[in-house]
């Protein structure tokens, strides 16, 4: 029983006992700061633990428990990887809770959230520690319910109803398919150990098999499309720390049970693994970036937001499986790198965004970016930390998203090497799919902050909208400090995780702190570099340097007036431009495939003093695809099954006696 | 010592029987019910005297061996929970006027007589004997169905009835059947009915008239158990009876169809040539278990759609025992014994809630959490743990049953997972709607028996996590001998 | 065993089949009672054959059950209760006579192939019964099903459970036997009284499942 | 090290000066064109000065951000415009930053034009901005496609190191290269909103789209804008001559005589394309914006195809 393992487990028994002491004491009024408090802490030695692990990097410790399956017992492991996860899980475990300090306030059912975050917490940490297949799947699932519990908080609301059904039979779904997989590595002897999977390889059809349902599973958790039906819905129901948590942590969790299947338990891959998750990832990303932008409720475009990210994390992932299944270590490093970046970032500021959103809801009570407009006078700090976040997730430089969406461009250019024509074609490709997401991820977000926080209110509740509390604004200014700090020093994150990658794909990125003025080379200098904290002095200096010499030089006079409305006197706000009158553009270039999307112009005849109509329909295909063809199936069958509910007993007795029958026919005809 | 525990069989036997003859005897109705709960508790504790005691030697007539050992203890244990649940119960309905004292003292005789029949199924050594015994329960429980005395009520009893008798006359068929197969063998007299007899001598049986004979059984047998297509009887004896007796169904009378299956099951593996009862196990079983996965979907009575759910999970265990091989053995096993738990604890919290909101309809419940927390949250741990979510024990058995399978028979394990899939989704749409949303219905205070439903509940929430060693070791022993 | 005790019992299993037959082939319910008389005094003729000679005694008591109980007090029972239901006049098969008879001859061929094919070994008069027995159960099933009166599938019913008595006592020396036929004769009480009581009409077939909606929301 | 690092801000403060000049140098080219005498060359730098000298005004409702924005987007477009070899490679700071990393910067820099746009409230901003970032949702990836050929090419992202390798005699003709040169060409015309996709020149609100963003701007923060601009054309062509006509650059150190070469040749470059520009801009008519992703589209194909191509022809 290793110490630090010893420690780590003792995280989530503490979180348990948080959720027990939070559902006797939900009710008080000290009950909101009681368990956030505790859970920061917890979350802050288990943080500081599995960091110290990571950068010690001691190997790998495990530990058994006589839990669960009786003769397997409950195993539990800590190697880089997971230290890895854990350190994401419980940063952003960390800050979430001291969000909450200040968000739980405004909790009008706090009864119905205090008990299920710690355990939801819990739930995460577990998954990443399991070793054995039944604990990683109980831990994985009780994490669902949990999240699931979170998402019903505010039950009343038939809206979250729906996505709390939804969400849980899709989690189902994916817990099944992982379930399945799972069979097929622990062969039909049932060794469900981990240690027991690494050793024992399936052959090319169930290696295949597992990497289809570890796509099923893992990416129905993830968001890959057509899969993440459920994630616009349930992402944005729960409370919005919550919110943040599912987004920027839970699937992040997903990841790391594909990584670690797929990586770590499958053994060598097959070229067109490859292949089969680039291609996904790319799509995943461009559409969900899409429906992002069609979007006009802020929390939905953040959660579609995800399904980007995901998309790129995946496709760099599948990039990693590619080289690795060719022999590239290197490029399988950097490549697996980027992804591992990418999570790391995408947990920063899904955060801070989902944060923000919930800063933006408390305040004005609204989530419907139609109605806001103007916050950032009424809101100048949390609207300065939000505009940061979504110059991260934009991947501008010199923020952290830049950083890793740069590394897996580097992982893409390292690919014409790879021998197959399948990924010489699919590889540019989707390379492509990368480009156009990042660009339409930027679009996104200055309509995500143009709209919500720039121009003027456009609702009565803006204008009351008072800045949130200190703890909240703590938790945000961290968060961003994050991102910026990341970005910058882009070689200390990717060397501390060369702990990751050496053991998984067999190689390391080089050693980058030792590089001159900090800067990173993924491959050699005179190839590619970047060098984010030189860029953002630049930057710096050569803003100042305008700046100084305009007020040494230029008039320094300034006054205030109304704007230009082309002749208007006083345009009204409803005249600015809305979320949807934004993304018209882009619809109209992208939604004819990915929406079927009409518009229908009804024009009065001159003189006619009705108004005119702009008819926008849209259709989410992947649910009219993949969906509704499985609920349309389901109601047929039981329309006709149920009327087995209705006979009479003769009809009864008739079934028993044909099926006898027939079970003696058979018999009688048997060799 | 080996007297005394003759005696713990005897008492398993004879305290119901007894306490059956008093109650019948007895006026007030609250005596009645207390009676009955200490009669139960006593034939618990004799039960559980027989794992210290050692056996009895197999007799013609009674016999105590692994196998059955597993199902008399949760027999009794749940025969006692319910006994206490019903005590609660039952009051509410003389309140409410539903029942009157005759009735009760009628309800209560006919609990212990069931419990007397279903124990001496579980302990017989002797076929016929189990036949009888199994008929004796079925009877008793036909009775309390009815006992409403309303039109469905009537309706449900008498289709119960009508079922359940052909399926006797064809288990009785198979019985002879079994005894003709084994007569020339063992020789003409109650020998050749002797289970612990048969089963030595099984494999010079003669293997088609064995077939035939299981079929017989199967058939019969598997009217009991609600297997698809012979569950008919089953919804509507859960719905429409009292909820104790649709617990006491849905938790034992269908364990005791599904022990007489597996024995006849063995002494069929026994004999080789015979035809495996595996395929046609694992046919009804996934029959069931998706058919009853799809009626699950328009359920508007909320006992009956417990029942269905109760129809899918024999569906599954007959499967798992299908199967076969130690890990689907020690699942259906351990399925089963967590299915009784979790089950009768949802009915215990569904009579409650039937009789504060005043009606079984689905849609007229609402927001049951926010109402009556601590029926709602029962329901919903109980639901859940019926779903086959962790940390609960139904996680683990589904778990070996469907990764084993994969892992064996990949194609057998599509129409499992989907069929369970199914049968998930539509019971988290019912039990969001209940448990969530805008109240409705009766928000009177409930003067419910909250000690049985979560003492279930709790146990089936640490068998999830943690099996106690000599359990699992007892469980595997017993999946050994299942084959 | 000699020729003739072996004819005998064929003989009179071999009558208990076509006597199952003219039940398949009455639509009218007093007829059919008759018929189900004859059914039962035919068998209470076997099993005290079979008795006699297995020269088991308990045996006489299953044949005398079977004689009174089931020749004698139920057929009466039932005529009462057709009288004071009214339905005599009933034309109550639900399937055609004709499809019924196919049925019921394709039924027997099943169960004589599959029994003889099964019991080589057993001696032949058990082959024998076992072959008619289980032609008797089927039929009587058939009749369960092609009848939509309460009263004819008691009647149904009872055959199968003939059929039942006829295999135990063919078995030779199986025990629990009296115990068995006593049960049984217990349970059809029971479904007459059933019948009797509720004053179940025609509930096997129009059973008020509509009612059962109505009060229980299971109509869609 | 100091020569380098002299050159290094030699070339800063020559792209900063030179920047102006070109595009006054364009609009008489595109004056006598069509037999106009047009402004002085100079003219661009008396607009700036004179913007200096005005008075901000400033809509009410304008933020911090609104005043903040023209100094980041003259700051990044300036960084990304010194990165960019002009007349030497092999500079002191060229590895802070590759292709991608400028292609990243004028990104941030529209990223905050656009904000800026939509700060006031106004339907123009908003107009503006919409069109711009859909305008750049296909201009970027065409960019970035056009960056992986060359990368593929070269191997490398690294700007000089592109440049030395596209000098080097490796590089026969290729198709590929055409592509991606009409890709980066028709990208360049899109991102410095020139005719056909935008008109530098209009004021009609509902045609312009650059324009439309900047409406509210006034004063030093117009100037700071304008000259953002100038920049950027200047960048464009740059990237172009450095990339696509690479000769006469210094490779870094190699002494005042091959310096003097370089920018004169730089020079000479600049002027043709300024030419060819200016005749294009007035060869062709400005394209409705609804036109405008369908041309954006062929740049992405080429580029794509470009991209397919190399991959493809690598492993012959």
């Amino acid at each position: 029983m290793n110490s630090t393992v010893a420690l780590l487990l003792c995280g989530p028994a503490a979180f348990l006992a948080t959720t027990i002491m939070a559902a006797g004491a939900s009710r008080l009024a000290a009950a909101t700061r009681l368990v956030y408090g505790a859970t920061l802490v917890i979350s802050a030695v288990l943080l500081a633990t599995a960091a110290g692990h990571l950068a010690g990097n001691p190997g790998e410790a495990s530990a058994t428990l006589p839990l669960g399956l009786p003769w397997t017992g409950a195993r539990f492991r800590l190697d880089g990887l997971s230290a890895f996860f854990l350190v994401v899980v419980n940063l952003g475990g960390t800050i979430t809770s001291l969000y909450g300090l200040g968000y739980g306030r405004h909790e009008s059912l706090p009864h119905r959230v205090l008990p299920f975050y710690p355990a939801f917490l819990a739930g995460m940490n577990l998954v990443v520690l399991a070793n054995d297949a039944f604990s990683f799947l109980l831990s994985w699932e009780f994490m669902s319910l949990a999240s699931w519990a979170l998402v019903m908080a505010h039950h009343r609301d038939e809206a979250n109803r729906r996505a709390g059904y939804i969400y849980l039979v899709m989690a189902s779904f994916g817990t099944m398919a992982l379930l399945l997989a799972f069979g097929l590595l622990a062969g039909p002897a049932g060794t469900y150990a981990f240690d027991a999977m690494r050793t024992a390889h399936p052959g090319p059809f169930a290696a295949g098999a597992v990497l289809v349902l570890m796509l099923l599973g893992a990416g129905s958790k993830a968001g890959l499309v057509p899969l993440h039906a459920w994630l616009p819905l349930a992402h944005p129901a729960a409370p919005s720390h919550v919110s943040a948590l599912m987004s920027g942590i839970m699937t992040k969790v997903a990841i790391y049970g594909f990584v670690r299947v797929v990586f770590d338990l499958l053994g060598e891959p097959a070229w067109w693994s490859g292949v089969a998750v680039l291609l996904i990832g790319g799509v995943t990303a461009v559409l969900g970036i899409l429906h992002a932008l069609m979007e006009k409720d802020l929390k939905r475009l953040l959660a579609y937001s995800t399904i980007e990210n995901i998309g790129v994390i995946f496709a760099s992932l599948g990039l990693a499986l590619a080289f690795k299944a060719n022999g590239m270590p290197s490029a399988a490093a950097l490549a697996f790198t980027a992804a591992l970046f990418h999570v790391l970032n995408h947990s920063f500021f899904k955060s801070l965004l989902f944060f923000g959103a919930g800063a933006v809801l408390t305040a004005t009570g609204e989530r419907d970016m139609e109605k806001l407009g103007g916050l950032i006078h009424r809101l100048p700090v949390t609207s300065f930390v939000f505009l940061i976040g979504c110059v991260s997730i934009s991947a501008l430089p010199p923020f952290n998203g830049f950083a890793s969406e740069w590394l897996v461009f580097q992982a893409i250019l390292r690919s014409p090497e790879l021998p197959q024509w399948g990924l010489k074609v699919i590889v540019p490709a989707v390379g492509g799919m990368l480009a156009l997401s990042a660009a339409l991820a930027a679009a996104c977000f200055v309509k995500a902050f143009g709209i919500t926080f720039l121009g003027r209110a456009r609702s009565a509740a803006v204008e009351r909208a008072h800045e949130v509390d200190r703890w909240s604004l703590a938790a945000m200014a961290v968060l961003a400090a994050f991102c910026l700090l990341a970005g910058i020093l882009p070689g200390f994150v990717i060397d501390s995780l060369s702990t990751v990658t050496l053991p998984l794909v067999g190689e390391r990125m080089p050693v980058q702190m030792a590089q001159p003025w900090l800067s990173i080379v993924p491959i050699a200098e005179s190839r590619s570099s970047y060098n984010g904290l030189l860029v953002f002095v630049f930057i710096t200096i050569s803003a100042s340097l305008a700046a100084f010499f305009i007020h040494r030089f230029a008039s320094h006079a300034l006054r205030r007036d109304i704007a230009w409305g082309c002749g208007f006197p006083d345009a009204v706000p409803a005249g600015q431009y809305t979320a949807v009158s934004f993304a018209q553009p882009i619809r109209r270039v992208f939604g004819g495939f990915a929406f079927r999307s009409r518009e229908t112009v009804d024009m009065p005849a001159p003189g006619a003093l009705e108004p005119a109509r702009l008819k926008v329909e849209m259709h989410d295909v992947a649910w009219e695809i993949f969906y509704q063809p499985i609920t349309g199936a389901i109601d047929f069958a039981t329309e006709r099954l149920n009327h087995l509910q209705f006979l009479t007993i003769r009809r009864y007795l008739t079934l028993v006696f044909l099926y006898l029958v027939i079970l003696l026919l058979v018999l009688a005809l048997w060799p | 010592m080996s007297g005394f525990s003759f005696d713990a069989v005897a008492a398993i036997l004879f305290v119901p029987a007894g306490a059956a003859a008093i109650l019948a005897a007895m006026p007030n109705y609250r005596m009645t019910a207390t009676v009955n709960v200490i009669a139960s508790l006593l034939t618990l504790l004799a039960a559980l005297s027989l794992f210290v005691t050692d056996r009895p030697a197999p007799g013609q007539y009674l016999l105590v061996d692994d196998l059955n050992i597993v199902f008399i203890v949760l027999n009794t244990f749940v025969g006692f929970t319910t006994s206490v649940f019903s005590a609660s119960y039952i009051a509410h309905e003389l309140e409410t006027g539903r029942l009157t004292a005759p009735n009760l003292r009628f309800y209560h005789a006919m609990y212990q007589i069931m419990m007397f029949g279903m124990n001496l199924a579980f302990v017989s050594n002797n076929i016929g004997l189990m036949w009888v015994a199994v008929e004796l329960a079925t009877l008793t429980t036909v009775l309390m169905v009815g006992i409403y005395r309303t039109h469905e009520a009537l309706e449900a009893a008498w289709k119960y009835f009508i079922l359940g008798s052909v399926g006797i006359a064809l288990a009785l068929f198979g019985t002879i059947l079994v005894y003709m197969a084994a007569q020339p063998v063992v020789g003409e007299g109650t020998n050749a009915m002797v289970w612990s007899v048969l089963i030595e001598k099984a494999a010079r049986f003669d293997p088609a008239l064995l077939s035939v004979a299981f079929i017989f059984l199967l058939l019969g047998y598997g009217t009991k158990v609600g297997l698809a297509p012979l569950h008919a009887w089953l919804p509507d004896a859960h719905a429409e009876g009292p909820t104790p007796i649709s617990a006491v169904l849905s938790g034992l009378l269908l364990n005791v169809a599904l022990y007489a299956v597996l024995r006849f099951k063995l002494l069929l593996a026994a004999s080789p040539q015979a035809i495996g009862p595996g395929p046609l196990m694992v046919t009804m079983g996934l029959t069931s278990l998706i058919f009853a996965a799809f009626m699950l979907y328009r359920r508007r009575d909320i006992k009956r759609l417990f029942a269905y759910s109760s129809i899918e999970h024999m569906g599954i265990i007959v499967f798992a025992f299908g199967m076969g091989g130690p890990l689907a053995n020690f699942a259906g096993l351990l399925h089963m014994v967590m299915h009784s738990l979790t089950k009768s604890a949802i009915f215990f919290a569904v009579g409650h809630i039937a009789q504060v909101k005043g009606t079984q309809k689905i849609s007229e419940i609402r927001g049951l959490t926010e109402s009556h927390p601590g029926l709602g949250w029962a329901l919903v741990i109980g639901v859940v743990a019926i779903a086959g979510l962790p940390p609960l024990g139904i996680f683990m058995s589904e778990f070996l049953v469907v990764s084993s399978t994969f892992a064996r028979h990949s194609w057998l394990a599509i129409p499992l997972v989907l069929g369970l899939l199914i049968a998930f989704g539509a019971l988290l749409l019912r039990l969001t709607g209940v448990a969530f949303g805008e109240p409705r219905g009766g928000t009177a205070p409930v003067e419910a028996s909250y000690v049985p439903m979560y003492s279930h509940l709790a146990l089936v929430f640490a068998a999830g996590i943690y099996l106690p060693a000599p359990l699992v070791a007892w469980f595997q022993h017993v999946a050994g001998i299942l084959g | 065993m000699n020729g003739l005790t072996f004819d005998i019992a064929h003989l009179l299993a071999g009558s208990l089949v076509l006597i199952s037959f003219m039940m398949l082939y009455q639509d009218r319910l007093f007829a059919l009672i008759n018929v189900f008389a004859l059914h039962a005094v035919v068998l209470a003729l076997s099993v005290a054959w079979q008795a006699y000679i297995q020269d088991a005694h308990h045996l006489y008591i299953t044949a005398a059950i079977a004689l009174v109980f089931k020749a004698i007090v139920i057929p009466v029972g039932l005529h009462r209760i057709i009288q004071r239901l009214g339905i005599h006049r009933d034309i109550e098969t639900a399937v055609g006579i004709g499809p019924t008879m196919l049925a019921g001859i394709g039924l027997v061929t099943l169960s004589m192939v599959l029994m003889l094919r099964v019991t080589p070994e057993a001696d032949p008069l058990a082959r024998e019964d076992l072959a008619f027995a289980l032609s008797i159960i089927l039929l009587g099933l058939l009749v369960m099903v092609t009848r939509r009166n309460a009263v004819s599938q008691v009647v149904g019913f009872m055959s199968l459970e003939n059929g039942l008595v006829l295999a135990a006592t063919g078995a030779k020396g199986m025990p629990l036997v009296v115990e068995i036929s006593v049960a049984f004769s217990i349970l059809i009480a029971f479904i007459v009284i059933g019948v009797f009581l509720f004053r179940i009409r025609e509930r096997f077939d129009s059973v008020d499942i509509g009612a059962l909606d109505d009060y229980r929301g299971e109509r869609r | 090290m100091i020569s380098q690092l002299a050159v290094q801000g030699a070339q800063m403060l020559a792209v900063l000066l030179l920047a102006p000049l070109l595009i006054g140098f364009v609009r008489k080219v595109k004056a006598r064109l069509v037999r106009r005498q047009g402004p002085s060359l100079i003219q661009p730098y008396r607009d700036l000065v004179r913007l200096m000298r005005k008075e901000v005004v400033l809509a009410d409702n304008a933020s911090w951000l609104f005043r903040v924005t023209p100094y980041l987007i003259f700051a990044a477009t300036w960084v990304a415009a010194a990165l960019v070899p002009t007349f030497a490679t092999g500079l002191e700071f060229s590895w802070t930053a590759d292709l991608i990393v400028i292609v990243a910067l004028l990104g941030s820099a529209r990223f905050f034009q656009a904000l800026a746009g939509m700060d006031v409230g106004t339907s123009f901003g908003g107009l503006g901005a919409s069109r711009e970032v859909m305008i750049a949702s296909l201009a970027e990836p065409a960019m970035l496609l056009t960056v992986f050929s060359l990368a593929l090419l070269a191997g490398a992202t690294q700007l000089s190191t592109v440049a030395a390798f596209m000098g080097s005699p490796q590089v026969g003709l290729r198709v590929s290269l055409g592509m991606s040169l009409i890709a980066l060409v028709m990208v360049a015309i899109a991102e410095n909103a020139r005719i056909p996709v935008d008109n530098p020149a209009t004021h009609l609100e509902l045609t312009m789209v650059h324009e439309a963003m900047i409406l509210e701007y006034s004063g030093r923060h117009l100037a700071m804008i304008e000259l953002a601009t100038f920049l950027k054309l200047l960048l464009y062509m740059s990237l172009i001559s450095c990339v696509f006509l690479p000769w006469g650059l210094d490779s870094g150190g190699t002494g005042p005589k091959s310096l003097a070469i370089g920018v004169a040749t730089y020079l000479c470059k600049l002027t043709v394309l300024a030419i060819l520009l200016a005749v294009f801009e007035t060869a062709v008519a400005k394209m409705r914006v609804f036109r405008v992703p369908d041309f954006l589209g062929a740049a992405l194909m080429l580029a794509l195809l470009g991209t397919l191509l190399l991959f493809v022809s690598r492993s012959l």
